[in-house]
């Protein structure tokens, strides 16, 4: 293929503390191609998010970026003048949280919310920036969508509201979608509906999708290409279909086996899940894992 | 909405009851009587005649069941009754009063917001910076002081010493003579404005609707403009109602002090000789003050907040 | 870090306050009541008073520290009624619910709508001033912000796998609430009773001014500052040093009270970090 | 009996402010302060006990008698003469041809009777009404069972004649500022918000718990008066805030406290306008004759032995005060000059209270108010001193409203007060009468039959001599008693700005001054001319 739309090489984040730098992310390195869909996947700490946010250049204070680059379209991210980078962000890359009941603004209507993506990126009129608000519930299915560009979070269920982020994200038709957990807060059935929904606008729109779980299931069912994030590292990544059928590292094969086995995903069967817990808290377990990463983890004890 | 309005003001009614209840009881056990706080000064000697035929003018030889009944009854018909001393209606004698202290609670008020809130967003905005520190040391300083000393502090310093604005008094409602009163009363809600526009705006920014925000693209200046702002006015509008009420309280020290003739001082004085139905009148119109307008912070509160109306 | 200065410095202006009350006796070169000589009326700061002399002639730095005594003994004892009331109104409220609970909850709203000064005016005026009214008055004012939190800890605590499980037990209600609820809630509960302190000392120098508050001859600040406050051009020490001795005992309380907040709140916590 | 004291006596006769015979300017505005509250409960002055609405009636009503500031006594006000017959219970009052009222009407002697009658109506409870019980028929009619005051009678409309039931001088209670003269012709109700007198200026403007403004009256009966065109009575309690405003020169006076007192001496700027005056208040710790070792009239002495009271005087009340000798003030005729106050002997008073039986002395409390002159303070100052002999005293605090209550049922061990003691000798001793309960002015249940003797005598006793004489007496036996410790008579001092004139040490109140008589030099800022 051609170029890639996002390339993050070598990137390196730290917690900064008075009594030093505390390593978050090290040495982290993926690429997402244009209309790819890429997943991330790991335990929750393992730094799946942090990477996301370092993409978006929304990390928050003790939180920074210590080395490596972002290239997005060409440019590094890292070194983008805010103002730029502002520019950019929900333009180019917009991002899906995974609380959709948060990431929304208690007090303001959902539809004023679309709205400022227009007004904000597009330099729309508010009068305007409504009316293409209720085309984008719209398009995210919001069944009577005049009468809920009006509506305030709260009178809304979780599916519809994470709907609204997705009509949000997308309003401006961004290349990149960053989705992080959209599906985790929602129940079982709506989550598929969500997903289905993630999966057709990008694939119409040609928009590349990172996608951040700690559900191999839902990663599955979605992307094409899958990192496995694990302390801070990413320690394998591979085709869906390679990664599944040949987990390289030993804690992908942990991940793989607290997966309840496709198809009873729904039913919760009572068959007995590995626990994840159990194959990572032995510590020399860990150690050693280290070593047979496919990247370089030099300094990986002080994780 | 309107229902809501409704349902809010009505709820007011028991309560004021109760607070005219207390407010006799307390002041019929009360020692000391207002025909025998007329001699208290050693001007004039004392005259059990004259007690006694003011008490039966007073009507304070009723007994208590029937003196209350009466009172309830006069309430009913928003009559606060007539004062001993001055043999005016109360409720005249009130009206005379809390225009200026309506006035003064108002200015000092808005002396706390206009300092207070911008104070704790500008504190909110950089966390831990000097300026943070500052803010928030000379806030918990200034809810520590004795606000009858600050307030002669700052009559000496801007009326002595620098001779820039009057001392006292009302100067028939000059803004002039309402500039020390109002920040001596307004340092109280200043403080606490700061202190808890700091912590909302705070809550507020760390809340995961702000990284949407950002996430969008937003400029900062706009995330504080269209989302944290509004989403900090509600615990603002919450404190500014609560200080409203208590402010009155503290007013009674300040409009002393001051000598602003508001209710406050009205009602020191007339605990002082007794004037009984002015006590009554003056606690049932600060307590009713104090209802409504957290009435209409909870109004302003639904208006801002549209979980509020569902409840 | 912010979290650690407020109890460091509250605590430290709060332990410095009650060593000079309990040490009054000994650390005071005179007695603030009896070694009044007028003929030392208005002595400037010197070594021997080290905070001057009142009009009295009594010694400013005996009598703060003795006053010491008065303001601790006015900040906790009414504190400890507030909080007493408030606990035990609050956790039954919210445990049997009921008609009681909209009795202790009318009453509370009550209470909260009379602005606590006029209450405490009211009822100094019924009891008349000195020290024991004046705890009275304090201690009867400000229960109703305890109450509100100890009846919304007891609601939400009350639906939890412990509290319930002790009814199941057959645990008697009392017992209930003294053994499961009450430890539960004693943290904002303290937090209230610290800023309390703060409050009632204050209220105390205010109801001074008013003529109501304690009264002489045993040494309040709030009793100091307002008889010296025509003094301020003649003998400025004999009200600046109360005035200081009020103002930094309850910043004392104050920080200590929000450090022990910041700190019982995980929330607050992670917040600042 | 002819009393008129004219403008120009009044002020060569003594006080220091006048003492050049500069030409009175007119015009201009005075800043008065009203200190003894924070309002005016009114403005109809007939229904008020208190001083402070005697700031504003003192500029709008006038009375049929008034105070002669300077020579001490009450003097016709309203009347050009009076005719007083031999046994000297009728006055015949001859009115002032020129006096009218702010509405226009003149002054007649249905006015005066319609005033009085209003003053004594048992439908008002008025405080003024006893004064009229020295009128012939005055108490039949505040009881309720006449319909007229026999005692007042119109002769023309100038001419009144009032019967009094005893032979005492009717000035000193016909001059109180709550008899004054309203119109008949005016609707009474409309005196409490607009009211309407024969005084020096009009009523203008109230702004409650703020201020009075009233302006210079045109057809003022005095037609050279007032000088001034307007004067605001300003409401001023809090007496730290009064200290700033003078000094700022936002007020032209102000009464001071003994603190400020000591700090306006101390100031170059301020010291040489001080007027003083020793006020009719005597200072004292009452005993109760309840409480055993008050019964001892050693006890009484020792205790008035052992107070350094010329210390206390001058260290806490920085000479704002005089040593009380005994319970009449100096100001009095029947003070006797020749009189020495309790002399300050510790070892005295130990001897007294060892023959007393009192060697290891006793304890007792003092209800005392806030007062800084006349409460907890000066318990605090006796304190140490009685310690000293073995007395243990403790303070007992009360708000001032519940003083007279406590007082006057007798709820006390000892009580701190300070007492008006004049102009009146004879009505001032007669609280010390036995037969004066002491829920009336009799605090200290005093009874003796020697006092009581001397009493009588003066009160029958027609020749103001004699009379004087017997008074002096009793008020020495009433020293030597010592029902009360003797503290102090109140030395009231006034501060005032350079270009006031015409102030008057009114030694009844010097609060009260005479608005007519005032008037402002040029040196005044520029908002005042």
């Amino acid at each position: 293929m051609t170029e890639p739309l996002l390339d993050v090489r070598n990137l390196d984040l730290v917690l900064s503390h008075r009594s030093g730098d505390l390593p978050i992310l090290q040495d982290i390195s993926f690429q997402i191609m244009p209309g790819e869909t890429y997943g991330l996947v790991g335990e929750s700490g393992s730094g799946k998010s942090v990477t996301s946010l370092a993409i978006m250049g929304l990390l928050k204070k003790p939180l920074k970026v210590s080395g490596g680059q972002v290239v997005f379209q060409g440019q590094d991210l890292l070194k983008l003048r805010p103002r730029r980078m502002r520019d950019l962000r929900g333009d180019r890359v917009a991002m899906i949280f995974q609380e959709p009941m948060t990431a929304l603004n208690p007090l303001s209507t959902v539809g004023r919310q679309i709205a400022e993506m227009y007004v904000l990126h597009q330099g729309k009129s508010w009068r305007e920036a409504r009316r293409l608000a209720v085309h984008a519930l719209d398009s995210v299915k919001v069944p009577n969508p005049e009468r809920r560009v009006g509506n305030y979070p709260h009178q809304m269920s979780g599916g519809l509201r994470q709907r609204v982020m997705i009509a949000m994200a997308l309003a401006c038709d961004p290349d990149l979608l960053i989705a992080d957990e959209p599906t985790t807060a929602l129940d079982v059935t709506v989550q598929a509906e969500v997903l289905r929904l993630i999966k057709e606008l990008c694939a119409a729109r040609g928009t590349a999708v990172l996608f951040i779980s700690h559900d191999l299931g839902v990663i599955a069912s979605i992307c094409q290409r899958v990192g496995v994030m694990y302390a801070g590292c990413l320690v394998e990544e591979n085709d869906t279909v390679a990664l599944f059928s040949n987990p390289r590292h030993a804690y992908t094969r942990g991940l793989m086996g607290a997966l309840p086995r496709l198809g009873s995903r729904l039913t919760h069967g009572r068959q007995r899940l590995v626990d994840i817990d159990s194959v990572i808290a032995d510590r020399s377990v860990l150690t050693e894992t280290r070593f047979i990463m496919p990247r370089g983890a030099a300094n990986g004890e002080s994780a | 909405m309107l229902q809501f309005t409704i349902r809010r003001i009505l709820q007011v009614i028991p309560t004021l009851l109760v607070v005219a209840l207390l407010i006799f009881v307390i002041f019929s056990v009360v020692p000391g009587s207002f025909a025998a706080s007329l001699f208290s000064d050693g001007r004039t000697t004392a005259n059990p005649e004259m007690i006694a035929q003011l008490n039966r003018e007073l009507g304070l030889d009723l007994p208590l069941p029937q003196r209350f009944l009466n009172y309830v009854m006069d309430l009913a018909h928003l009559d606060l009754g007539t004062s001993f001393r001055t043999r005016q209606p109360v409720l005249q004698l009130i009206n005379d009063r809390m225009w200026a202290s309506l006035q003064l609670a108002v200015a000092a008020m808005v002396f706390a917001v206009v300092i207070g809130v911008p104070l704790g967003f500008i504190a909110a905005m950089r966390p831990g910076s000097i300026l943070d520190s500052v803010t928030m040391i000379g806030a918990v300083s200034g809810l520590s002081m004795p606000q009858f000393w600050l307030g002669l502090l700052l009559m000496y310093v801007f009326a002595l010493q620098l001779g820039w604005l009057p001392s006292f008094g009302y100067g028939n409602g000059s803004l002039r003579n309402l500039i020390l009163p109002a920040i001596t009363l307004g340092v109280t809600p200043l403080a606490l404005l700061a202190r808890t526009t700091r912590a909302g705006v705070l809550d507020v920014m760390n809340a995961d609707f702000i990284r949407t925000a950002h996430a969008k693209g937003m400029s900062e200046s706009k995330v504080v403009r269209w989302h944290v702002a509004r989403n900090a006015l509600v615990l603002v509008v919450t404190t500014v109602g609560l200080q409203f009420g208590s402010m009155i309280g503290q007013a009674v020290v300040i409009e002393k002090l001051f000598a602003w003739p508001g209710i406050g001082s009205l009602l020191v004085d007339s605990v002082a000789i007794r004037d009984i139905p002015v006590v009554q009148g003056t606690i049932l119109v600060i307590v009713l003050w104090f209802l409504l307008i957290n009435t209409a912070v909870d109004l302003i509160y639904a208006a801002i907040d549209p979980r509020i109306k569902q409840r | 870090m912010k979290l650690g200065f407020n109890i460091l410095l509250g605590g430290g202006l709060t332990a410095l306050v009650i060593i000079g009350g309990l040490l009054a006796p000994w650390l005071a070169p005179f007695d603030p009541v009896l070694d009044a000589n007028l003929m030392n009326s208005q002595l400037p700061p010197d070594s021997t008073f080290w905070f001057g002399t009142d009009s009295q002639g009594r010694d400013v730095y005996s009598r703060i520290l003795y006053g010491a005594q008065i303001s601790l003994t006015v900040g906790i004892v009414s504190q400890i009624i507030n909080t007493l009331i408030g606990v035990a109104l609050g956790i039954s409220a919210g445990y049997w619910g009921g008609w009681w609970d909209d009795l202790v909850n009318g009453l509370t709203n009550v209470m909260l709508a009379i602005p606590s000064l006029i209450f405490a005016l009211a009822v100094m005026a019924v009891l008349g001033p000195g020290l024991v009214s004046l705890l009275i008055a304090l201690g009867l004012t400000n229960w109703s912000w305890t109450c509100r939190i100890a009846r919304s800890s007891t609601l939400s605590l009350k639906s939890q796998g412990y509290v319930q499980a002790a009814q199941t037990l057959g645990y008697g209600d009392i017992r209930i609430m003294m053994t499961q609820i009450l430890p539960n809630i004693m943290g904002p509960i303290l937090v209230m009773a610290t800023l309390g302190m703060g409050a009632a000392v204050l209220a105390e120098a205010a109801l001074s001014f008013l003529g109501l508050g304690i009264q002489p001859p045993y040494p309040s600040w709030g009793s100091m500052l307002t008889d010296a406050r025509e003094l301020i051009r003649l003998a400025p020490w004999a009200a600046i040093f109360p005035g200081l001795a009020i103002f930094l005992s309850v910043l004392g309380f104050n920080l200590l009270g929000d450090g022990l907040r910041d700190s019982l709140d995980p929330h607050m916590r992670t917040r600042k970090t | 009996m002819f009393k008129r004291i004219s403008l120009a006596g009044v002020l060569a006769l003594g006080t220091a402010i006048c003492a050049f015979a500069e030409e009175p300017r007119h015009g201009g505005t005075l800043n008065f302060t009203a200190p003894y509250g924070s309002n005016f409960a009114t403005l109809d002055i007939h229904s008020s006990p208190s001083i402070q609405e005697m700031f504003i009636s003192q500029a709008i009503h006038r009375t049929l008698y008034s105070w002669d500031a300077t020579a001490n006594k009450p003097v016709l006000e309203l009347a050009t003469s009076v005719d007083i017959s031999d046994d000297g219970l009728v006055y015949t009052y001859h009115l002032l041809p020129d006096a009218v009222f702010h509405n226009g009407d003149p002054l007649t002697a249905d006015d005066v009777i319609f005033s009085y009658k209003r003053i004594a109506d048992p439908a008002n409870a008025f405080p003024g009404a006893r004064r009229i019980s020295t009128i012939k028929g005055g108490a039949e009619f505040i009881a309720g069972e006449t319909d007229e005051i026999e005692g007042l009678k119109k002769i023309d409309d100038k001419t009144l004649e009032i019967t009094f039931t005893t032979p005492a001088e009717p000035g000193f209670a016909l001059m109180e500022n709550n008899m004054a003269i309203y119109p008949a012709g005016v609707d009474v109700a409309t005196q409490a918000t607009d009211p309407v007198g024969l005084g020096p200026f009009v009523f203008k403007e109230h702004i409650p718990g703020s201020q009075v403004v009233v302006e210079k009256f045109e057809d003022y009966y005095d037609d050279d008066k007032p000088y001034l065109d307007r004067v605001n009575i300003i409401l001023m309690a809090e007496g730290s805030a009064r200290d700033v405003a003078f000094r700022n020169q936002e007020v032209d006076v102000s009464i001071l406290g003994s603190t400020q007192y000591q700090s306006y001496q101390e100031d170059p700027a301020l010291k040489d306008n001080l007027l003083e005056v020793a006020e009719v208040f005597t200072r004292n710790i009452g005993f109760s004759p309840e409480y055993e070792p008050f019964q001892d009239k050693r006890v009484r002495q020792a205790i008035n032995h052992a107070i350094n009271s010329p210390l206390i005087i001058e260290r806490l009340l920085k000479d704002k005060a005089y040593p009380a000798v005994g319970w009449l003030p100096m100001s009095l005729s029947a003070f006797d000059a020749d009189r020495k106050p309790y002399e300050y002997d510790p070892e005295k008073a130990k001897a007294l209270l060892a023959e007393a039986g009192y060697e290891d002395g006793f304890e007792f409390e003092v209800t005392a108010t806030p007062d800084e002159s006349w409460g907890v303070p000066i318990v605090e100052a006796i304190l140490p001193m009685l310690n000293e002999v073995g007395i243990t005293v403790r303070p007992k605090p009360i708000e001032s409203a519940a003083l007279g209550e406590t007082v006057s049922s007798g709820d006390f061990q000892a009580f701190i007060w300070s007492n008006q003691t004049g102009p009146d000798a004879l009505s001032v001793l007669r609280c010390f009468y036995s037969k004066t309960a002491q829920s009336s002015c009799n605090y200290t249940a005093f009874s003796n039959p020697e006092f009581d003797a001397l009493f009588e005598a003066a009160e029958a006793e027609l020749d103001p001599e004699k009379q004087t004489d017997l008074l002096r007496q009793a008020n020495n036996l009433l020293q030597d008693e010592a029902p009360v410790w003797f503290f102090n008579y109140n030395k009231a001092v006034m501060a005032y700005q350079p270009w006031v004139h015409g102030l008057v040490p009114n030694a009844n109140e010097l609060a009260l001054q005479p608005y007519d008589e005032i008037w402002i030099d040029d040196s005044a800022p520029e908002s005042r001319l």
